[in-house]
This record gives C-alpha cells, structure tokens and sequence, in this order.
C-alpha cells in the first residue's frame, strides 16, 4: 500500500523540538551530560556500585582484587548465573518461576545418574538431562499459558514436585561425585591456560562489536536515517577494548581464560541478540508490555509463553551442570537453598523489571557480580554469619538505592 | 479421637512414631534410620506398625506432626528432633496425655522416656584428632582452616566444640574459620575465601564438619591446584568412602545406623509393652537433673585402613558399591573385592 | 464504486454476552468491496464489541459471520486477519513499552537474514507516518512518551501494513487534529478507491456523510437501519441513533438558537 | 460573564522538558472566573503537557503558575486539588479494577460512621451519570468492562464531585456521541454561568465554537496567539493551529468542493 | 453542584441489555447457573477443591475428619495465616514481601529474648516486638515509596538483614523455650473449653450477618438502589449458620475452641472490613489497580505503600510469636524455611491476584486450609520425603486447576 504516500503533505524532516545532539565527540559528551542530570543512565549505576563494592572490599581485605579472587568470582556466577539468564526471560513476560532451583537439580540428577550409575556417555547424560528440563518447562507453560493457572502457582508446585522427583532420583545413593576429569567435572574447572585464548576472546569481542556498529552505522547512514557518529563508536569501542583486555589480562595472571566464563558470556550474547534482533524476542517484549495488544497483533501469546518457560527451564538445567561441576558432585540439595533467590534477585538488580516488558540478559552477569562479590568479599574477611547477613542486607540495598534515586530523577521528568 | 486414656501397657494402638528431622545433608534418614527401625520393629512385635514423618528441616513443621500423632493416640515415639532444646513443653505435654517419647540421635529437651545416640561432642573430638592424626609429625606447626555446620543446627556447635578441643591444642593454628551452612557450594566459596585469604600455601589442613561439604571443598582445593592436603567429614556417605580410597579424603566418622536404629526400636517396642528398658538402655544421661536411660553408641574413624573392618563387615555398605570402575584399583589396594 | 453482489463480510444474527449484560443482539450487517460502511449509535451501544467480534477478538455467542459468501469461524485475531481484516481499536491496543517502529510491524516484522530488518522499518515507518501529517519527536521512543493523537496515528499506520481487504476503523479521528483528521478521511477514500470494505466507526456526523456510502445504526446492541448517506437527512440518522425525535441535541440547537442566532450559525458551520 | 481583573489562574513562561524533548518553552495563559478559554493546536503541541504541570501531575521546569495573582507551586496533584482545579485528563486516569461508583469518588469517598456510605455514593453517581444522559448496564460493573464513551462520561463526572474553581476538559467529548456531546457542551455552559474559570481542549472547532469565549492556540510548544472566539474567522485559527494557510485541511475543502459540491453543502452543514 | 441535574434527560432506571434476575429464590438459582456455566464463582472451586482433599484424605488414612485433626489444623494455620493476611496487602498493591519470615523470626527472638532472658513482663516484650516489625515496615516502605528502589529488592535485603538480626539477637542462646503457660506458650495451645464458647462465636458471627445484610438491603431500598431480596439473605444466613455450628460442634468434640482460630478469624474479618468498607481500603486497591490514576486522584500513593508493608510486618510479627507458640520456643530459624512461599502461595491459591487490585483477606483463610489439608493429610499416610513433595506439588496444581479452568470460560466471555 506504499502509493498512499502520494498526497503527503511535506513536514520537516526533524522535529524541532527534539534536542538533536551535535556531531562528534562534544555532543557525546554533552548528551551524556544531559543524560546524568535526567537520570537516564541505563546500566551506570550498577556497575558503579560494582565498582564501589570492589574498591572497599579491597581496601578491607587487601585481597579482592587479586587475579585469583576475580577469577574464582568467575567460576561461582556461572551456574546462578545462567540460571537468571532464563529468569530475564520470564520476567520480561512479567512472569515468575520459582521451579528453577528445583530444576537445576532434577537435571544434575538426572545426568549423574546416568553417567554414573548407568554408564551413560556424559554428554549423552547431559543432554538428556536437558531435554528433560525442556519436556518440563513445557509443562509449566502449558498449564499457564493453555490451562490459565498463575505461573507462581505452577512454578511453585513445580519447586515442590521436581526438588522431589530429585530426591526420588537419586535415591539411595544421595551423593554421586562427578567423574574425574570427566565432562562435568571439567565445566566450572577448565582454564584455556595458553594467553592467547583470553587474548584472543578479548580481540574476538571487540572486533565483533566494532564491525558490527560501523556496518549499522553504515546502513542508516545510507537508508537517510540518524546514525552514530563514528567518533561515539570509538570511543565505545575503546571502552570495550580496555575492559575486555583488562579482564583477559587479570585471567592470564591466574589460571587462564576460564571455560565456564565463555559459557555464561556466550549465553549472555546469544540470548541478547535473541531478544533485541528477533522477531522472537520482540514478542516476548510486546508479551510482556501488554498481552492483550500483542494477542491482538496476531502473535500466538501462548506458545510464547511456553516457549519461554522452557528457555528458563533449559538453562536452568545447564545451571544446573555447572552447580555440579563447582561443588563436584550431585545430591539431593542441589539447587535449594539461596540459589532461586539469588538468581531472581541478580536479575533486578541488574535492572530488569519484575513487571514486565523490561530488561536485558546483561544484567543477570550485572547482578551476579553484585551479589557474589558481596558474599565473597565478607568471606574473605571472615565474619560470622548472623552478621554477614546483616551486612549483605544492607549492601544490597545500598547498590540499587544508587539505581533507583537516578530512576527516580528520569521517572519525575518522564511520563511514568 | 485422642481421648483415650489407657495406659500405654493396655495395647490400644499399636503404632509407634518415627519423627526424622530432614532427608537432603544426609541420607542417612531415608536409607538407614527408617527402615532399619521398621524391620527392627516388626520383627520384634508383628502387629505393631511404624508412623513417618520426615519435617524437612523445620521445627514448627515437625511439631505439628509431633501433636498430629498425639491426637491419633499413638502412645510411643521416636523423636529426632529439628531443634532438640526446643521440644520441653512438647514432651511435658505428650507426658500428661500418657505418651512416652524416646529422643533419638539427638537429645531432646524435657521427660523424655529413654535416649539413644551417639555422642555428638565426641564426633567432633574424633574428627579433630582425626585430622591432627593425618597431618602426623607436621601438626603443631599446621595451620588448619575449619568449615562447620550451619549455626543454626545445635549439632553442628558441639561437633564444632569437639573439635575445638583437640585442635586448639593439637596443630599450629585455626587460620581461617566459617560457617558452610551445611551447603557444599556455600563451602567451596569459603574454602575460595580462604586460598586468596591466605595464599595456596597458608594451610595445610582443611576441617569439614561433613563428608557433602568436604567433597565441595576437595574439588574447590583441586581447581585451585591445591593437592594432597588433609581433609576430613563425617557420615562415612559411600561418596567419602571413595574419595579415601582414591586418597582425596582424609577421614570419615562412622556412625553406625544399624545398633542405633536396632535399639531404639527395641526400646520403643518395650515402652509399648510396658517392659522395663533397663536391657537395651543400660547408661544413663543427664538433662536438666533427670536422669534419662540411655543407649549410647562410640562413632568410629574411618579412614584408608579401616573402611573393610567398619562400614563393609558391619555390610552398611556391600564392596561392589563403593568398588565402581573407577576405583577397582584402589579397593584392590586397600583388600576390599 | 465497484460493488459485487456478495459482500466481502456479512454478519447474520450476531449475538454477543458479557457476564450479566447482553451486549449484541441478532446483529445484521453487510460490507461490500470498494465500500464503506459507517456503523454509528449511542455510547455503549454495541459498535466496539461488534467489530471486536469481526476482528477476532471475541468469539460470538449466536449468529454466523460469512466471507465472501462462505461462513467463517473467528475465534482469534489471527484468524480474521489471515482473511484480510485489519483492525484500528478505540482503544489503540499498543504495546506501551515498544517504540513507534516496534508497534508498527508488531506480528509482522521485517527480516533479513535472520535478523530484523530495522532500517528498513524504521524508514518504512517514517513513509507512513509523514503521509498521515503527524509529527513525533522520534520514532524510537516508546509509545507510552507520545500524545493521544500521536498514538492514534500509529496505530491507524499499524492497519495499512499487510494487504487487507476490509479495514475497520474504531473512531479514528477522536484524538486528532483538524489536519490530521482531513488526512484520515482522504486515506479512507484511496482505501475504497482501491476496492476495499471499511467499516468506520465515528461519532461525528460530518464525517460520516463525507466519507460513509451507507451508514447502519446500532441501538442497544441492536439494529435500528441502514441508511445510504446520500438520500438520508441528518435528522433521521440522530434520531436513529438517539430513539427519539427530542433529544439533547435537538433541545441544545433549539435553545443556542433562541438566545443567539447569529452565534448559531457561526457554530454549525 | 462575570470577569474579574486578576486571572484565577495564570501561567507566565512555563517551559517543560522529557528527556530529549522540549515539550513546552515559555507559555503564558490566563484564565478568569466565568471564562472558558479553548486550548488548541496540533496532535503533539503539548496541550496536555500544560494541563498536567496545571493539575500538578508534572511540575514544571522553568516559569511560574500565579492563582488569583499569587505564585504557587504545583508539585502533586493533591497541591491542584487544595486549590480548586478539577481535571478531566485525555487519558481518562480510571482505576480499571474498581467499578463506577468508586472510581467517581475515588479520594473524596462519601464515609458515614467511619464506613464508606455506598448508599449514599451510589445513588449520587446514578444522579450525575443521568445528567450526562449516558446509559451505564450497572454502576457496579468495574470500570474495564465499559465502552469508550462511557469510560469519558465517568471520568466527566468524576470532576463535578467537589467544588472546584476552575475545571480543566482535556478533549472530552472525543469519544461522545451526540448526544452525550450535547449534554458536555450544556454542562460547560452551566460551569461558565456558575463563575468557575474552564480550560477545554477540543479538536472539534464547532464545539469551540460554541462554547469558548477564548481560543488560545499552541504550536510546537509555543503560544501561538490568543483569539476572541466572537471576533475571529475559522480558517483564522486553523491556520493558526496547522502554521500555514495551505494545509491538508484546505486542500481537502477544494478538492472534495470540486468533485462533488452538492456533497460537501451537506457536509459541511 | 447539585443543580447540574436540573436539565437530565429521562432515562430509563434499568438499562434493557442488562439480564435482570427474577425475584426471589428462583432467580437465585437461575443467576446461579448462569455464573456456573460462565464461570464466575469466586471462591466455589477452592472451596471445592478443598473439600476433595478432605474426602480423598479421609477415604485413605480414615483419621483426616476426626475432630482432633481439624482442630489441630486450625492451630496449625494460625501463625502462617497471619503472615499470609499481611501479604494479601502487599499482594493487592501488587508488591511483594519477602522478609516476611525473617521478620516473624525476629520478632520472635526479640520478644523470647526480653521476656525469658531479661525479664520482661511477656505481654510488654510481644508488644515491643510488634513495634519493631512496624518499624521495620515503615523502613521497607520508606526505601519502596520514597526512595523508589523496587519492593523486591527492599524486601529481599530485608530476608538477609532480620535473619542477620534474628540471629545477632539469639546470640549464643540458640533457642529459648516458652515460659510454660505463659502468653506466648498459650497463643496457639489456649482452648475455651466451655462449650459455650464455640457456639456462642458461632451464633454472633451468624447473627452478625444477618443483621448487616438486612439493616444493608434496608436502605438500599430506601434509596431506591437494587436490593438482595430477603429470600437470598435467608439462603446465605442458613449456609453460613450450618458451616459456624458444624465447626462449633466439632470443636466441642475436641479441646473445644482455640483462642487461636478466634485470633485468626478476628483478623481476617477485621481486615476484610477495614479493605473493602474504608477509604483506607479503596485507596489500596486503587493504588494496586492503577498507581498513576490513584496519584491523580489526590490519592498519597507514598503513605498507602508504606502503611501497607507496616501492617504486613506487623501481622507477620504476630503470626511469629504464633510460630514460636507453636513449636515451644523462639530459635534461630524461626521464620525461614517454607513459612514465606506458603503464606504467599495461600494468599495466591485462595484468589488474590500478584498483580495487584484483586484479592480479599478471606483467601489467605481459604489457601492455607488448602495447603496445611494437603501436608497434614499426607503425614497421616507417613510417606517417604521424596514422594510427599511431588504429591504436594500435583495437589497443589490440581487445586488451583479447578479455579484457573472456571476463570477461563469467564475470560473468554469477558473484556480480559
Ligand atoms: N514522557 C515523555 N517523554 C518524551 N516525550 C514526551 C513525553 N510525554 C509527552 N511527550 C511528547 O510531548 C509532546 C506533547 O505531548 P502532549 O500529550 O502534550 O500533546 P497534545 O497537544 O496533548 O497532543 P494531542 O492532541 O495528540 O493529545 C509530544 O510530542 C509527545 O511525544
Ligand atoms: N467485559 C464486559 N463485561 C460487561 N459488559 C461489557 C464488557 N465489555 C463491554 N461491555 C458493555 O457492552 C456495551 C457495549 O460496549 P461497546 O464498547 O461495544 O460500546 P460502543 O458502542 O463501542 O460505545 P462507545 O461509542 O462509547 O465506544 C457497554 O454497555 C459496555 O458496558
Ligand atoms: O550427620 C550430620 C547431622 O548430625 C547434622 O545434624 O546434620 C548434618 C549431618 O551431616
Ligand atoms: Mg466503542
Ligand atoms: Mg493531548
């Protein structure tokens, strides 16, 4: 129906009273100026707060900021981690599953047990383990999403049913170590111990982004649309280039690149590209921004749904393996406890919304990194448990206050 | 309805009550405690039957099903209580309702009829002398990290203050102390703590209270290229048992389950019958001025020399299920087929 | 206007409940290729549910719908515009934490290699906006940031993306401006140019007669005529719609009239 | 027309900012007791903007609000209210969980013996809705499962609870028909021979038209110019509204004037 | 402005679509019908669900319908009931609170440690121990309302900080039992054993109804409103007279009434009134079924929040020191475990919305009787752990199944 743009009336190509940003790099900086006094800072604030929690733990300890002790940070956020990757997506739905822990540890079960006690190749075990976690998430979604019970209702019946199905499953046997050296044994503790491999994920990673935001840039420029000026993608790129490689550095002073890291990174990509560059992703935001305006724009709201469910529920279930890897074995406890909160409590702080329509699977990492350095900071120092609860508590609290009084601004000068 | 009021002896109802606390640290609970007490029990009285709960670990749970089975008349019960301080007015009551209650494995508050356990203080000392063992010559100078239990479990601070007895004098130095909560990723956080705390080379021994959190501390100390260093649990889990064939492990302590579970039934099963349990419960133990009749059973180390004298010939567990491929050799090693 | 003997869309005894409230009763209406039907009446008198009901969005209780002849089951909105329904609700129905370009192709987006394709929406989307007269400060801000009429624009836009045979149009021009509301009218002209049915909801009467070949009159969730706009007075299409000949808008003319004459001519012009 | 010389309210420079966009930028607008000024401009020219920094919904930025000639601060909605403005907001602002009754005296509950007088509170809403000439299926019905128009009447009658000095229309008769048009237009009247100062914003000139003793028109943020209703053309205004005289609406005129002039004598009428 | 209506048109009283039901007892019953087929029960199917429970557990152990267990119930459902009314608040905001539990225990501990260790008249530490949990409310609320940081949040540092304190407190104590027929001992263990009691309850609740029911349709009609006819008035009194005498009769076998079903039924009532018959309660289901219209009513959306999460400390402080009368003493752990997901799943099970602006406090009655029938019913049958927790997880599901299945004919048929 393109010929009904025949009779357009002309209207300047710019709203006049948009504040258009100058050129190059001053307008960066003063929009970013612009931007701090309205409080539309987006990620900002956490990662100052991360900042401002490892400078203290470091001045206490002495220790924090040792290669080893970021290193080990590392390997603890990834199974929590990729755990609260998938709670990003439920809660984009403005859903909950409180399943998750539960079934982190029916699939680590699940996977011991065959590798183990049956003789399963590992691998073999593993992927068994999450096609089951998916056969469940599926559940869980079709009794939301056809049936209509509340997913807090089905997730917490799942928390009940599968932390008992675990329990069935491992049976007598309780424990069963990891086999030594074997695939699960190996995902939270392998090091890609040549430099170049940190190196080479570091150049991978910023080249990446580079090609990919001048290659953007380049379309828009051609398509007639506003485009980012190549001097706000350097610097970009430079800030990147100096975190990656810093990073890569801190790892090569230790054990090396660490196999669970490029994992949880990897999800954290892919499942971001997934939800900001896809039509599937875009459902998922429209889902969660409104239901009924998305079932009226014809997307069948209940296979997202379900879709999603078994997402979580999927990598939960390599959560899960990791969990296992880093503790060495698998047991019937696997997965209670603190996990499920955490990793719900990751993603917010990381700044997606528990209302839906909101967020990004960067801030699982964002908030893993808050809570776990909190933990471990108080660990190194060594303080009795009544009292390091009060002190995460607080702490955690402190790191989003930051967020929310920068929120707050933008939300008073916004529509909200 | 519960307003029967027979004495016990009159065998109105023949169920006993079994009350564990929790079925996920260990599995001692569902594998051993429960049927090994139902066996016990209907081989000693036919038509007698065994009631179970498990209370997840949460005492007010517990206690409801504590009163539930009071209200349905059962007149014995075996108590392994959450939270043993706590259940005075629990078995005050259930006395006065003519309920006779045995505190089992952990000593619960209050009248209780009859106890049996083993000594949990002493567990600690046997770990903590345990551990100063395996470091042999090299003790008094060691530098020792210990991981206790949850500080919410009253267990876990008597093994802790047993095993603070030998080790405070025992090695060189409690460098680095925490709680693990009973959590083995919580463990092998802490034991992470420790290494960037103290350096890979700042202790030479690890205290777990046990076995599950000294797996995780094991794989945390191995990813972190720390070998060959003590550490020791409890429980004697079959996992442990392999992990000190493979000589990962230190030590485990033994509780065996089976005299434990066996006696208590046998006093349970007398108390129903009005028999005296002076056989069964031959010492006697101190709570609150009473003096409680009581069964009281030596834990025992185990460690690579003993495992076939201690939890293979008391058939806890056969040799096939600890000897699995991996460790054929080293059951081969140790004379266990 | 080219009009067959079968009617692209034809409703038969439609009848539609909430709950306590019989909202639709035996409802009748017929839309033709190249034609467009007003469907006017009283607030709460039935317009809205009833092409809800066309749309997909809620199933009919009695009745049938047929398409080009052939009796159709609606009972999702995918299934009315697979038929080629495109639907502008009264109330808007936008993802409120989507930007302008994200609504616009919502269901519908364009790919390229796997990837949305967002230049090419986003240029598509100023096409479309640009010929409709408005003004939004950006097409990459969300929804909930714009103003009424900018949100009714987008979701207008929204409906002629795809190729539908039938456009319905829930009170199109509520929130615009006097140029926006003329760009409207003249879009709904091109569109039966081009031979598609509209349906078009309005409360203002002028419009209706600028646009509408025939109007039908909803009262109570039932209907109360169709009339074609050319022959009817607008007396009797009020009266239709309000039940009686003396009604508060007669009784305001006649007053306004009384107390200034001059001011009444003004104002009805 | 009781007109005193202190305006009950009036805006001097007041600028308002969302993020990137300059929304408002130095407006002055005065409104008297007895008065009705018509807003207009645009889709997008921040009507509603102003009318929210004046309901305390949005502070403003820069620039001063004066009430009965002294400066006050608006900061919540709660500071508009203490002051006597009653506002009708474009998006209605309804509670969609809570039924008619309670949305209509939601914050200014009737109470007797400590307990909400539903009684009273109930019987008082029908009394209101009637005025309104809206049939409503039962003031018990949440306020989500209304029609447009419906929604628009509750949320009108919403601000004659109270006693208000100046009431603030933002477009509401947009979803009327026409009779419940009528019965606002009336009800305007009555508000303006009461002595209370109203702002109404319409897209509707006629209804200006009809009601306004003032137009006050915005263009992009900016006043565009002050027009007594009485003394000023149509086209006037609309040029003043769309910033020039050749505009879509123009266009339109001629073009639908030539193909068919008996059709558009009729339309216009 | 009443002469506004000097010009209304006439408009017919009853509008001509609505399905006006017939007089009397008949067109109880046709109204009846019609809600059943189209699904819009309100409470009908929990309660049905609920007595499924009852019969399938009676049908296998023979021990669930014995007076002594369903008394026994009704102290089991005292102190998590509270806590669940208090959440029914937070949940009509569509808030959450997970310090819930944390905040039970501590008020716990503070309340055994004043009066057992130091001596506190009993009543005083209960009542300084509310004070706190209010504070700590109103701290919650001040963090959630005014400084803006998600309730999640506020809330889950809240868990880590009062179980921090909860500890601190306990010191080396580790649990302190009850003083023996003291307060708190009596809370859940106080029986009127005066046969009188349980009915005398029984009769006023029923006359209670009745009056207000009939005193209500009086000045309805006065009013000339729509009025409940006397007929229905006569059915529901009769059904709400034989549920209050059966429950009084069968507590009479028993112990006879416990003081704390009184507690409990006193709050719930209580509450229901103060939500759906005070300005108070309007302004906190508007400001749960819409922040920005409540805000724009004039409503002071900051203080509703906060007097919310205070009410909702203060009822989980009560609902501790219940706990604590439960179980014989105050200790540690009080409050953690599942207390928290069952309150909330009660609230949720019973028909209150998470998402705010649907809910009354009878469900936090209704889902906890689901869930504590479930739990007790299975520890009469003594199964393994393992099995228990999938049966509870099926049961659960099943039980809300029932309700999600009606409300979905009634979504379809509706606006939703
Ligand atoms: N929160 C916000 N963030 C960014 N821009 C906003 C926000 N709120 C409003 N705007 C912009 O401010 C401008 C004015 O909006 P406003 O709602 O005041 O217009 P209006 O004159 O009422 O238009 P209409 O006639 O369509 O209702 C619009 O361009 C809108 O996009
Ligand atoms: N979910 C629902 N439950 C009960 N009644 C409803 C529901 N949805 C709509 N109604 C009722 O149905 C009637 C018709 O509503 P509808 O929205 O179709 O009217 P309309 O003709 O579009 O009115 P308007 O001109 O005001 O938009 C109204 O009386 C409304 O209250
Ligand atoms: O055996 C141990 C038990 O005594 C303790 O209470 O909990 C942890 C177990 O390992
Ligand atoms: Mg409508
Ligand atoms: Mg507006």
């Amino acid at each position: 129906m393109s010929e009904i743009s025949e009779s357009a009336a002309p209207i300047p190509a710019v709203d006049p009273r948009l504040l258009v940003r100058e050129q190059g790099l001053a307008g960066y900086l003063a929009e970013f100026k612009r931007k701090l006094r309205s409080g539309d800072l987006g990620s900002v604030p956490v990662v100052l707060g991360l900042i401002l929690i490892a400078v203290v733990f470091q001045a206490i300890t002495g220790k924090f900021l040792t290669a080893g002790n970021l290193s080990n940070i590392t390997l603890y956020i990834a199974g929590p981690g990729l755990i609260s990757v998938g709670i990003v997506f439920v809660l984009l739905l403005g859903e909950i599953d409180l399943s998750l822990g539960s079934v982190a540890g029916v699939s680590a079960a699940i996977s011991a047990v065959l590798s183990i006690q049956h003789g399963v190749n590992e691998y073999a075990a593993a992927g068994i383990a999450v096609l089951c976690a998916l056969a469940i998430g599926a559940l869980h979604g079709f009794f939301f999403a056809r049936i209509g019970v509340p997913a807090f209702v089905v997730t917490l019946a799942g928390l009940l049913g599968w932390s008992g199905l675990q329990g069935y499953v491992m049976g007598n046997t309780g424990t069963l170590n990891n086999i030594p050296n074997g695939f699960i044994a190996n995902l939270d503790n392998y090091f890609f111990d040549d430099v170049a491999a940190a190196y080479g994920l570091a150049a991978i990673g910023v080249a990446g982004y580079l090609v990919a935001a001048l290659l953007g840039a380049r379309s828009r420029r051609e398509a007639g649309l506003p485009a980012r000026p190549v001097s706000e993608i350097a610097l970009r790129t430079a800030l990147l280039a100096v975190l990656a490689f810093g990073a890569a550095y801190t790892l090569n002073q230790d054990r090396g690149l660490p196999l669970a890291l490029v994992v949880f990174l990897g999800v954290v990509v892919i499942t971001d590209f997934v939800l900001r560059r896809t039509s599937y992703g875009r459902k998922v935001f429209a889902v969660g921004g409104g239901v009924e305006a998305a079932r009226r724009a014809g997307i069948n709201v209940a296979w997202v749904r379900i879709s999603v469910f078994m997402i979580s529920a999927g990598l939960a279930a390599v959560g899960g393996l990791f969990i296992a890897s880093q503790s060495g074995f698998a047991d019937k406890s696997l997965g209670s406890g603190n996990v499920l909160m955490n990793s719900i409590a990751a993603a917010v702080i990381g700044g997606t919304s528990l209302f839906g329509g909101r967020g990004k699977t960067w801030s699982a990492l964002l908030g893993m990194l808050v809570i776990q350095s909190i933990v471990t900071g108080l660990d190194l120092q060594g303080i009795s448990q009544s009292i390091q609860y009060m002190i995460t508590g607080a702490v955690l609290l402190g790191a989003v206050v930051l967020d929310s009084v920068s929120r707050r601004t933008q939300k008073s000068a916004g529509r909200g | 309805g519960g307003s029967s009021s027979n004495s016990a002896s009159s065998g109105g109802n023949k169920t006993i009550g079994l009350l564990l606390p929790e079925n996920s640290s260990s599995i001692r609970y569902e594998s051993f405690d429960k049927p090994l007490i139902e066996a016990k029990v209907k081989a000693l009285c036919s038509e007698c039957s065994v009631q179970y709960n498990n209370a997840n670990n949460d005492a007010a749970t517990q206690k409801q099903q504590f009163d539930t089975m009071v209200s349905q008349g059962i007149k014995v019960i075996l108590l392994d209580a959450v939270n043993a301080p706590g259940t005075t007015s629990w078995i005050t009551d259930a006395q006065k309702k003519g309920v006779k209650v045995i505190a089992y494995d952990r000593l619960a508050s209050g009248p209780v009829s009859a106890y049996v356990s083993f000594d949990n203080e002493k567990v600690g000392e046997l770990q903590g002398q345990a551990l100063v063992d395996a470091l042999g010559a090299n003790a008094k100078s060691a530098n020792v990290v210990m991981i206790n239990g949850s500080e919410t479990d009253p267990n876990a601070a008597q093994f802790k203050a047993g095993a603070h007895k030998v080790l405070d004098t025992g090695v060189g130095k409690i460098v680095y102390e925490q709680s693990g909560e009973w959590q083995p990723t919580v463990a092998s956080q802490k034991i992470g703590a420790a290494i960037t705390a103290l350096g890979k080379n700042g202790f030479q021994a690890v205290y777990s209270a046990n076995d599950g959190m000294a797996a995780a501390i094991i794989t945390a100390l191995k990813a972190n290229g720390i070998n060959n260093i003590p550490v020791g649990g409890q429980d004697a889990a079959p996992d442990a048992i392999q992990r000190i064939l493979a000589g990962d492990q230190a030590y485990t302590i033994y509780k065996a389950y089976k005299p434990e579970a066996e006696g208590a039934a046998t006093i349970a099963v007398d108390l129903l019958n009005g028999v005296s349990v002076g056989g069964t419960a031959t010492a006697s133990t101190d709570s609150a001025g009473l003096n409680i009749p009581s069964l009281l059973l030596t834990p025992v180390v185990v460690t690579k020399a003993n495992i076939k004298d201690t939890v293979i010939a008391d058939g806890m567990y056969k040799a096939s299920d600890i000897c699995t491929a991996q460790y054929a050799d080293a059951c081969k090693d140790a004379k266990i087929q | 206007m080219v009009q067959s003997d079968t009617p692209v869309l034809a409703l038969r005894g439609v009848s539609k409940r909430f709950g306590a409230v019989q909202v639709l009763t035996g409802v009748d209406l017929d839309v033709h290729a190249g034609q467009v039907v007003a469907l006017v009446g009283d607030n709460g008198a039935g317009k809205s549910t009833l092409v809800k009901t066309i749309a997909g969005v809620h199933p009919i209780d009695e009745g049938t719908i047929e398409w080009a002849g052939k009796q159709v089951h609606l009972n999702r909105p995918q299934d009315a515009q697979a038929l080629g329904v495109a639907t502008v609700y009264q109330d808007l129905a936008l993802c409120d934490n989507l930007d302008v370009v994200a609504n616009l192709f919502l269901g519908r987006e364009l790919i390229r290699g796997g990837r949305l394709d967002e230049v090419a929406m986003e240029k598509r989307a100023k096409e479309l906006l640009d010929t409709l007269s408005i003004r939004i400060p950006s097409v990459r801000i969300p929804v909930a940031a714009l103003s009424g009429g900018q949100r009714q624009v987008v979701a207008i836009a929204r409906a002629l993306i795809g190729e539908p045979k039938i456009v319905i149009l829930d009170e199109p021009t509520a929130a615009l401006g006097v140029e926006q509301t003329a760009q409207v009218l003249d879009l709904v002209e091109r569109l039966r140019d081009r031979g598609l049915g509209v349906i078009l909801i309005s409360h203002n009467m002028a419009d209706v007669r600028a646009v509408a070949d025939q109007v039908a009159v909803l009262r109570l969730g039932r209907n109360n005529g169709v009339f074609p706009v050319a022959t009817t007075s607008h007396e009797t299409i009020i009266s239709a719609i309000t039940g009686a000949t003396d009604n508060a808008v007669t009784r305001r003319q006649a007053r306004v009239a009384d107390a200034n004459i001059q001011a009444s001519a003004e104002a009805t012009k």
